[in-house]
Order: C-alpha cells, then structure tokens, then sequence
C-alpha cells in the first residue's frame, strides 16, 4: 500500500509531475498562489490568457454567485505578453511548468502571441483560448464555427512547433466535431471546457447582475456537462485531453480521468481553497494506489462502459 | 505601466505584510452585536495582520461533507487582533468580525455554532497607510485623523484607531447609525483613547444626522495635516471624500466590491479609476486614497 | 399594497390563471399532486411527454444526484397517448389546464399525437418535445438541427389548430436560430430549456452512475444557462416563451419573466417539494404587488439592460 | 395493461392509506444507535402511516436560507409510529428512523440537532400486506410470520411485527449484522411478543453466522402457511427469497432503490419486474413479492 507510484503523465508532449494543472485566468501568473501551496508540486499551471497589448477588462460587476456555481465576465483583463515574458515568467521558481493561453479576434494574432511565447524556454506548451464566453469578437466565435477553428489551428500550428492544445467552447451542438477539426489541423492536446454561457438576473434592480450582461458558469455546477464532453471527445480523437469544469477534490478529478483525460485542470476551486490543486494531487496518488493502479496514467480510459 | 491589474493604492502601504495562510477557524464565539453580529475565530497558525486587512471566510461553518452552495467565500474586515501580537506568527491567533446579515452567506454564518468549524483565507489586501505621510508631504504624527464608520465599516477602523494612537496621531472617531441600536463596536471604541462621536438619522443617541456633520465640523475647526478614513456605505465614503477634497485633505476609504478570490487572481473585484482602467480591489485596497476612485463608474 | 392583482397570462393563446405551469415529465398526471397542492390555482401542467405507443424508460439506474443538480435518464416512459386521454386526464379536476407533451422519432408520429390529442377537449396546447437529452432517436436529434426541427414543425403544425409549444434543447451551438426556425414555421410558443446532457461517474465502481451512461441535467445548477437561453431568444423572436430550467422558487421564475418569459414550467423543484408550484404562483403574485406592477404579465421583459 | 408504470405489487395492499402530507419537521433527537444512529422526528399533520411505508427527507437539517446542494430528498423507512395513532390524523405525530452514513445525505442529516427543521414528505409507498392472504390463498391468520432484517433493513420491520402480532401472527424475527455492534433496534424488538433471533457473523452476539441459517431452520420447521419478510442489503433478500422459494412460501422484500420524488413522478426508481418492464419501487412498492422483481437486472 505504500509503494511509491508513478504520478507522472505525459500531456501532449508535456511531461507533467502529476496530471494537476490549474486553470487559465483562476490562477493568475502563479506566483500569487506561493503562500498556498508549493507550485513545484502540481503539475503545472496555464497563465491568464494573453493577448499583444495589456488590456483591462470588464466594468465591474464581473462576478455572481448562481448554485454552486460562479458567473464571470472579466473578459482577458491581462498583464499582455511583453510583460508576461518579462516580468511574471522569472518570478517563478525553476521547476513550474508554465503553459501560455493565448487570446485574440484574428489566427494571424494568435499565431503571432505562439510564436513570441513559443521562444521562451519557461514555456512548457501553448493553450489556444478559442472559448471565452463573454468577449464580443474573438474567442467563442472560433470555438463554435468548425471551419474558422480550423483555420485558427491550422495558422497557430504553422507559427510553434510547441506542444499546442486547444481549449473548447460547451456553447456547441456537437463537441467531438470541434475536437475532430483539432486533431486534424495538427493540435497535440484538447483542454474542455470552457465556461458555459449564462447569465443572472438580481430581481431588485431588475437588471442583470454582470455589466456584460452575458457571462460563463464555472464550478461544480456544470462539472457533469464537462464530464459528459470529455467522454463524447475521448470516444472521436486519438491527441490526449484536459479535464476541466468543476473540479473540486481528487474525486472530481479521477471521474474526468477515468473517461479519457489525460491531465486535468483545476480551475474556480482555487478561489475558494487556493491550496486545491496540490491537495488534488495528493488525492488522485492515494486513489492510485489504493485502487491497485501501478502509474497515476493508469486511471486515464478506466471507465467501465455498459456498452459502445 | 504593463502591469494593467496590480496598480498600487498608494505607495505608502506597510511592506513588512506577513504571507497569508489557508486553514480552518473554529468558532470561539458568534453573538449578536447591535444590528449585526460579532464573529470570533480562533485561527490556527495566524501570522496577525495590519488595520484595514480583511479575511475570506466560507459561508457558514462546515459541514463533515462538502456542500457546493453557496460556493463562493465571502471577504470581512479584521475587525479587532486578539491574543496575536501585530504582524508576528503566533501558534493560533484569535481574530473578531463584526458583520450584519444582508444574504444566504452571512445568513449562514449567523448560524455557526461555538467549536463548529469555518474555512478562512487571510489576511488579505493592503492596510492603511500608517507610518508615512501619504501624499500630502507633511509630517503627520501628532496631526489629527478623523475615523468615519458606518454600518459595518466601522469593523475596518478598530485597529486603525489602535494603531494611530501607538504613532502619536490624536483620533477623532465618529461612528454613525440609522437609530441608538444601529451602532456596533461602541464599548471598545469608547475604552480607547479617541475623541469619540456617535451619530444616529433619528437623533436616538449621540449627535442628530449624518457622519457628515461632525466630520465638516472636524475639518473646518482649523487643525492642519489632518485625514479622514471613511469606512461605510459608498454614499457615505462618497459624501466624507467629498468634505475631505473641499478642505484639502486627504481621505482613505475601503471598497466592499463582491469578491471570489480575495487574492488577486480572479479579476472579478474591479474598481474603476479616476484616471482610467481598473483597481483589483483585493489586492491594491481595499483601502484607497478616495481621488483614485471613479466613482461613477462604482456599480 | 392589498389591492387585487391581475396574475392571469396569455401564453400563446392559452389564458392561464397565473403563470406557473409545471415541467413535462415531473408532474406526473396531476393527479400524484392533488395531496400536496391545488391543481386549480398553479397556472397549468404539461403532462409526460407522450409516444404512440405506451413505452418503458431505461434500465435503473436511471437518476443520479449532482452539485446542485440531478441527472436522469428516464427515456420517455408514458403510459401512452390512448390511456392518457381515456384514464389520465378524465380523473383531473374540470379547472385543470393540462398541456400534452408530445415525443416520436419521426415527424410523422408527432404529427399523428398532436392530432390525437386536440381532438380531446381538455387538451389547451400541444408541446413538441424537440429535446429528450437521453433517448437514442427522436428528440434530441430534431432539437440540434435547424432543418429537421423545421420540419417537424410543419409537419406538426399542418396537424393541429391548438396552441403549439416547441420545448427546445440547450444542446446547440445558436439556441435563438433554433427559435427563429419554430416561429417562422407557426410555433405559437416556446418553450425551453430541456435538461442539458450530461454524464456522472462513480469512482468506486468505476462506471457511469446511470445505465444509459448520458443523462440529462437539471435544477439550479443549469438555472443561469436557462436564463441566458430566454433572453437571447427573447431578443430573437416575437412568440411568447415559456422558461424553464432550476426554477425554485418566486424570485427564481420572476428572473426568467423579467428575461422576456410569459409563462414558466417547474420541473425538479417538485420532488423537493410537492407544493413548489402553487407556492412561487403566490410569490410570483406578492412580488408584483408589492412592486408596483398592475399585473403579473407586466413583469415579461421588464429588465432593463445597460445597452444592446 | 396500458399503464406502463403503475403495476401493483400485489393486490393485497392495504387500501385505506392516508394522503401523504409535505412539512417540516421538527428534530425531537438525534443519537447513535448501534452502527448509525436513531432520528425522531415530530411532524405537523402527520396522518400515522402503515408497516412499510417510508418518507423523503431533506438532506440535513434545513438552515435560514435555501442551499441547493444536496438537492434531493433521502427515502427513509418509517421505523415506528409514536404517539399518533394508526391511520388517523393528529396534529401532530412523532416517528422514528434509523440509519446509517453512507453518503452526504445521511452525513448531514448525523448533524441535525435536536429543534432544527427538516423537510419531510410522507407517508410514501404501499405497505406491507396484512390482513389478507397474499397469492397463496390460505388463512393465513395465526400462522408464522419470519421477519428477517438486515443492516438498516430492520427500521422495515417494527411496526409490521407489531401489525402482525396484532392480528394474531405468530412471529419469528432474526436480525442480523457483522458483530455484536451492528445490531439496531434490538431493545424494541426484545420488548416484543415475538422470537427473536439475532445473528452475527463473526459469532460476537446470538447465533453464529448469517440470517439465513435460522431462516432455513424455521421455514424446515415444518410448519406451513409460514411468509417471509425480508428487508437489508440485496444479496441478504436474495437469498432470503430462494430460501422462501425452495420452501413454497411467500417472501416479502423492500426495495432501496435511489429516489427523487418518492411519489410516483420522476419515473427514476424503476426496478426490472420479472416478467418484463420495470416497477417504479416508490409507487408500486416498496415492498414487493420478490418472485415478482427481476433480481438479475437490479443495480
Ligand atoms: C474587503 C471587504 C470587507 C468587508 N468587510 C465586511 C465586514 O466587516 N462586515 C460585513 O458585514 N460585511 C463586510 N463586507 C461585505 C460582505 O462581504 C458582504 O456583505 C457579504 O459578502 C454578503 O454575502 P451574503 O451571502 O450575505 O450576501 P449575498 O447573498 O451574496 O448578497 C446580498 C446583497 O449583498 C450584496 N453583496 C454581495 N456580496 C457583496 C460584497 N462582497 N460586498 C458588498 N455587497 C455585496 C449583493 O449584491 C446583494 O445585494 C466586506 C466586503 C469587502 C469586499
Ligand atoms: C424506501 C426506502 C427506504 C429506506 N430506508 C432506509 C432506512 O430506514 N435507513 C437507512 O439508513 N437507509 C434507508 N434507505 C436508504 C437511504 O435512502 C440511503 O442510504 C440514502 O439515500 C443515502 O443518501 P446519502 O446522501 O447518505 O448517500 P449518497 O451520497 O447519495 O450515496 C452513498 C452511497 O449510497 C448509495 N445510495 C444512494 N442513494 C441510495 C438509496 N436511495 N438507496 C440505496 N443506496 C443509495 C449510493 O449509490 C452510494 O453508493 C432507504 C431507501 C429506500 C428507497
Ligand atoms: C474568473 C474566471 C476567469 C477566467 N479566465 C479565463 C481565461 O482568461 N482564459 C481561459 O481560457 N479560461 C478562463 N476561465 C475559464 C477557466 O479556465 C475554466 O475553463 C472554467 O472556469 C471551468 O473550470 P472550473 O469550473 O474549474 O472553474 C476563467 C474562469 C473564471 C471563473
Ligand atoms: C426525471 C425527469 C424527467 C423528464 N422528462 C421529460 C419529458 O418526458 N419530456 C420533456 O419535455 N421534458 C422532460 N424533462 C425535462 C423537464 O421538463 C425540464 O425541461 C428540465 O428538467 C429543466 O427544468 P428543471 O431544472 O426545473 O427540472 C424531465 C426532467 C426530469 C428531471
Ligand atoms: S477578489 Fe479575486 S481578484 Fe480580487
Ligand atoms: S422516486 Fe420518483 S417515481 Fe419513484
């Protein structure tokens, strides 16, 4: 029972300690979270989605609470990649793996935040963020037209020979589709999902509760949906997946990797408990090993199926 | 300039913060305290921290099981440090808030029982500027400063109080209510040693009308290098910023923006800027110079 | 504050006494509900969603709790549409307003429900299940594709003058194209969202909790992607809606009529408490009053938003 | 046979039923029993229930304000009636469960105080035949009547040995656990007119062993005209019903089925009939002949 087990998981090309990663834009640039936890023992993290300029935001309000479940609409508030590169990067300790997220209204964009990412050598692989909710142009536009998908990948995947993942959008019809185009297209990884549209309402002032409007559920809430859209990828695509949506405990996390992820990022839980990922981590070993796994990469497919 | 998100308040903050910790309060108290109510936590591994800091605290305590809703934590100002001496590490350090039930969050905190277990990250954000002139580059100690509390924002001003005093400052504290059962925190404001004012809407105790009064009369009674530190609801700190800009004088207050994280990852607290842009009001408050504010742009 | 308040609404041509109505599949056939409510003061029920044929669900298990939220994945069992007609509605009270649900896996055989049951005077409209989130064939298919759910529509149309109601899937890319297509082939009403699909997954067994692996999600969790689903067709469409999705209580279906809804259904909220409909009828009512509305239909679109 | 989801278990189930009602009940106490624990509750309006049927609870004492999360109710059989008096109304009744912690739900509900509200819906589900023969048409009145009970499957049992006491029955009970420890109820049992056989399987109290070995002395016993009821984990009713079917006596079992509703309208508790198609177990049962249950196709 208490061997050591091999927690190691190979991502997309990615060697990751464990297969915890953290969520783009929960996790800041990773530095604030050093009082929580030791960022050398997760497996890495994905930064804030990046566009060229630093950009801000949203009017506040930006956030609600809806049933265990949070509303957002910060749409990219960053630092922009100049000083990502520059000044975020070097804060972290040597033995962070750090994956860019990228953001932006045309491929030729995306491509050019790649390839000025893709020279760092801090930078492990490059998340494109094809799904954000709550930005009026760019984003989920890519993320729910398969065609323009595919040319977003297609240009990105021309500008870095770096592990590329691709991160979907749930506000589609068919998401195994949008996964097909990826992998076709040359991506080496799927990350899913993305915040689900929605909106509240505050019935005293009768308006809606963000100033967007529109934002994306993230939380516990809408892990089942998560969990459901990497099982339909994992049954249509051969590159690994990312489990993300609701994470919570290493529980959440094994059911994502029991239905075909390979890593998992762990996202809103890291407002409410900002040592989650690394206590995640831990859990998922124990599971491992208590369940007779040899390699913590075992659990990835586990799932007994009825049928199909 | 590349850093959109981390703007400073003002270059005056204590630095020697101590690096918040995560963990598990029990509770050591939870009583009714006029309008509101008065939380006492025993925090395990407390590092202390400076007036003005604030805590995020789950809703409710704890159950054996994890219940996902209400999910998010809820910020509350470090109302008074108990046994935990200032920014040094104590084993378990015991901190109060005061807070009032306006929701499902304090609602349920309302409902946590003495030795019942709440989740709390702390302390966060920067404090008030204490030691050093802020922006107006005169000698501060012995100079007047002028605290404003309504509601529960007199929770942010104990500590403040406490602190200005061990500096020299003579302090005006003027707390206001609606009515005489309004006020919280009086007995510990009334054994300090501050010029203490008291003002009720119905005139039921204290001075009759707004903190505004007592606060113009404070200002316009001469005294030079004086400032304010309002602490209340947004018309309120508005209204004291406003007094303190017609006397020239400086005037802190402290946002209350809903927040998820507290620590300046999540982006949701935004402020907007009198000069464009956003404040992340976790991590560059929640105490600001009241001029940075655009505060038509506050929701 | 005590003056009487008009809480009657016209939902596509259906005067209901107030606007609660009650969701297909977990209302039963009213009758399960008379210990626990008056079924003549809620505004209206839509009965199970009915085949031709009577029909068994899946293989238990068939329900499965998540965070805020349940998954099903019942698969239309009904006692079909003769015996509904001939035991199920005889044994309602007269001032019942029942809605018949109706489910096939050709347009055909909507068409051939909806026919059969307008016949049957206690009958006030028809909904088209275009959205069984759980079923092989039918449904859900008709809800993702724009041309299909067309012509079902038609199709269903031609066969009936009773109120029509399209009950629409969130498991598309363009909810408001969808409700374009229904308005432009005479749908009166719609209806949405059906629960969206979604997968739990046991750790221990290391199986998908339910026998039919997908399910359906329901309750608060998919409340504010319901919301968002209303007031973006509410801005495509000129037919009235009927909102559904978590409702729990008044505050949570005055969201959806202030969102653009005229009328709401509950659906889980009745197996936590039998009594929820008539409950959030009266509160629906209060709120209005003591906000200043003449009417409860005045509430319908009354949000007001910073822009668009 | 055209409605798909309603078959009758049997037909012998009582018919004067009360309406159920939906309230809130309130916690008279809440203390270990044996391996989990005895809840006693006092419900407004509670119209007695009979031998079997069972309510939904909320998940844990309900706090000021909603949480959605757990959402669903718990089923949960009715262990005993108190001081309300059959099927007739009163203004208020006490009962009794008991349980385990098996999951959140029943973890909560461990936290629920003694005053706390919780929800309840009931009495649910047909009860246990009494009064009439059930398929084997012989009198059935003073022949035996083996109850045999397993884990929480007892809090079934009490009040059907008291109903069939009542009416004349001769009645064996045998309950059985793990070790001494497991055993629940059994002071109310001892205080019966009935014979009671505890089990354990690691030998530490009464007979060694599972139930089914004192279930098989009794049905070879050689009486005949005997029925089994049988109410704990599947396996333990399984083999219960092929003891009862070698023996050509009826055998009554409780299904555990999850649940939503409780009332016949989620369709979420079906369970494989033998002939084909599913019973929905709140409804139709749920206590059902066990010939009539598809065993293989139960979860
Ligand atoms: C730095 C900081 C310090 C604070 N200190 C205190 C304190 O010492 N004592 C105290 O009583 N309160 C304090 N607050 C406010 C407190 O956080 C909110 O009252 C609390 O989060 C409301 O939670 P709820 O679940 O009860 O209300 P909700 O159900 O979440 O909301 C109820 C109402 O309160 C509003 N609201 C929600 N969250 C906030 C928020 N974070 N700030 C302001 N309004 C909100 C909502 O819009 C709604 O109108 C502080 C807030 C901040 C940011
Ligand atoms: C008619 C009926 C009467 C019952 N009477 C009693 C009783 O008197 N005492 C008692 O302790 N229990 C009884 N049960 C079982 C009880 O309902 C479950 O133990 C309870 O719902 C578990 O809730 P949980 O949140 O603690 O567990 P969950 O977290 O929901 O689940 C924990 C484990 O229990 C299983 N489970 C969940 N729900 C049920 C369920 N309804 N039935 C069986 N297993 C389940 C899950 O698959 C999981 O493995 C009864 C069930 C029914 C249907
Ligand atoms: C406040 C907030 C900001 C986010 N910002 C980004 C972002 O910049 N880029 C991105 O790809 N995803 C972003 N996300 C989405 C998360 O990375 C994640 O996909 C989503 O929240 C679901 O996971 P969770 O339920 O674990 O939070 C954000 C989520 C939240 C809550
Ligand atoms: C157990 C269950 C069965 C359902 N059966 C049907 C059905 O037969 N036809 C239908 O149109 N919708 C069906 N629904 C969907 C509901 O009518 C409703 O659209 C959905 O549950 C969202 O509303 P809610 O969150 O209030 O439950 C079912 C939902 C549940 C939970
Ligand atoms: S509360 Fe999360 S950034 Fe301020
Ligand atoms: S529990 Fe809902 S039908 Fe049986």
């Amino acid at each position: 029972m208490t061997e050591a087990i091999d927690e190691s998981v190979n991502f997309a090309g990615i060697v990751l300690r464990n297969p915890v990663l953290t969520a783009s834009g929960t996790f800041g640039y990773g530095t604030e979270f050093a009082p929580f936890l030791d960022l050398e023992k997760i497996g890495g993290f994905v930064a804030k989605s990046l566009t060229l300029e630093p950009r801000f935001g949203n009017p506040p309000p930006r956030i609600a609470e809806t049933p265990a479940g949070m509303l957002n609409a910060i749409s990219i508030e960053n630092v922009g990649v100049r000083a990502f590169l520059e000044e975020k990067l070097p804060a972290l300790p040597d033995g962070v793996v750090v994956i860019a997220s990228a953001f932006g209204t045309e491929p030729s964009v995306y491509a050019e935040l790649a390839a000025r990412v893709s020279e760092h050598p801090r930078i492990s692989g490059i998340e494109i963020n094809a799904s954000c909710p709550h930005v009026k142009a760019g984003g989920i536009e890519f993320g729910q037209d398969p065609k323009l998908l595919g040319e977003l990948v297609r240009e990105v995947r021309r500008a870095t020979t770096r592990p590329l993942l691709v991160k979907l959008s749930p506000n589609v019809t068919h998401i195994a589709d949008m996964a097909r185009v990826c992998e076709a297209e040359g991506a080496d990884g799927i990350s899913l999902i993305n915040a689900v549209q929605a909106m509240e309402v505050d019935v005293e002032t009768r308006r809606p509760v963000l100033s967007n409007i529109l934002g994306g559920l993230s939380g516990p809430a809408i892990r089942p949906i998560a969990l459901r859209m990497v099982w339909q990828v994992a049954q249509a695509v051969e590159i690994p997946i990312c489990g993300v949506g609701g994470i919570m405990n290493a529980e959440d996390a094994i059911k994502f990797m029991l239905c075909g992820a390979t890593a998992v990022q762990v996202g809103t839980a890291n407002y409410l408990d900002p040592s989650s990922a690394q206590r995640i981590a831990v859990g998922i070993s124990e599971y491992a090993r208590s369940h007779g796994f040899k390699r913590v990469a075992d659990l990835t497919g586990a799932l007994e199926t009825p049928r199909e | 300039m590349s850093d959109a998100t981390t703007k400073s308040a003002s270059a005056t903050s204590i630095e020697n913060k101590a690096d918040p910790i995560r963990g598990h309060a029990r509770v050591v108290s939870n009583e009714e305290e006029g309008p509101g109510r008065r939380l006492r936590l025993a925090v395990p591994d407390w590092p202390g921290s400076i007036p003005g800091q604030f805590v995020m605290i789950g809703a409710g305590a704890e159950a054996g099981v994890p219940r996902r809703d209400p999910l998010l934590p809820r910020p509350m100002a470090i109302y008074r440090e108990l046994g935990s001496s200032g920014v040094r590490a104590s084993a378990e350090g015991e901190i109060e808030l005061l807070y009032r039930v306006v929701g499902r969050g304090t609602q349920l905190l309302s409902e946590a029982r003495e030795g019942e277990s709440i989740k709390v990250v702390g302390p966060l954000g920067r404090g008030f500027p204490l030691d050093r002139p802020a922006v107006a580059s005169v000698d501060e100690s012995g100079s007047k400063a002028i605290l404003v509390g309504g509601g529960t924002g007199i929770a942010s001003l104990y500590e403040l109080a406490r602190a200005l005093i061990s500096r020299g400052r003579s302090v005006v504290v003027i707390l206001g209510g609606r009515s005489a059962g309004d006020l919280m925190g009086q007995r510990e404001f009334e054994a300090l040693d501050v010029q203490l004012i008291c003002t009720t809407e119905d005139g039921s105790d204290g001075v009759h009308g707004l903190v505004t009064t007592p606060l113009a009369d404070g200002l316009t009674s001469g005294e030079r290098g004086a400032t304010v530190y309002a602490v209340g609801p947004t018309p309120m700190m508005k209204a004291c910023a406003a007094l303190a800009a017609t006397n020239s004088v400086d005037c802190y207050v402290s946002l209350e923006n809903p927040m998820a994280c507290g620590f300046g990852v999540c982006l949701g607290c935004a402020a907007p800027r009198a000069e464009g842009g956003f404040f992340l009001v976790c991590r560059a408050g929640p105490v600001f110079l009241a001029r940075e504010i655009d505060w038509e742009g506050l929701p």
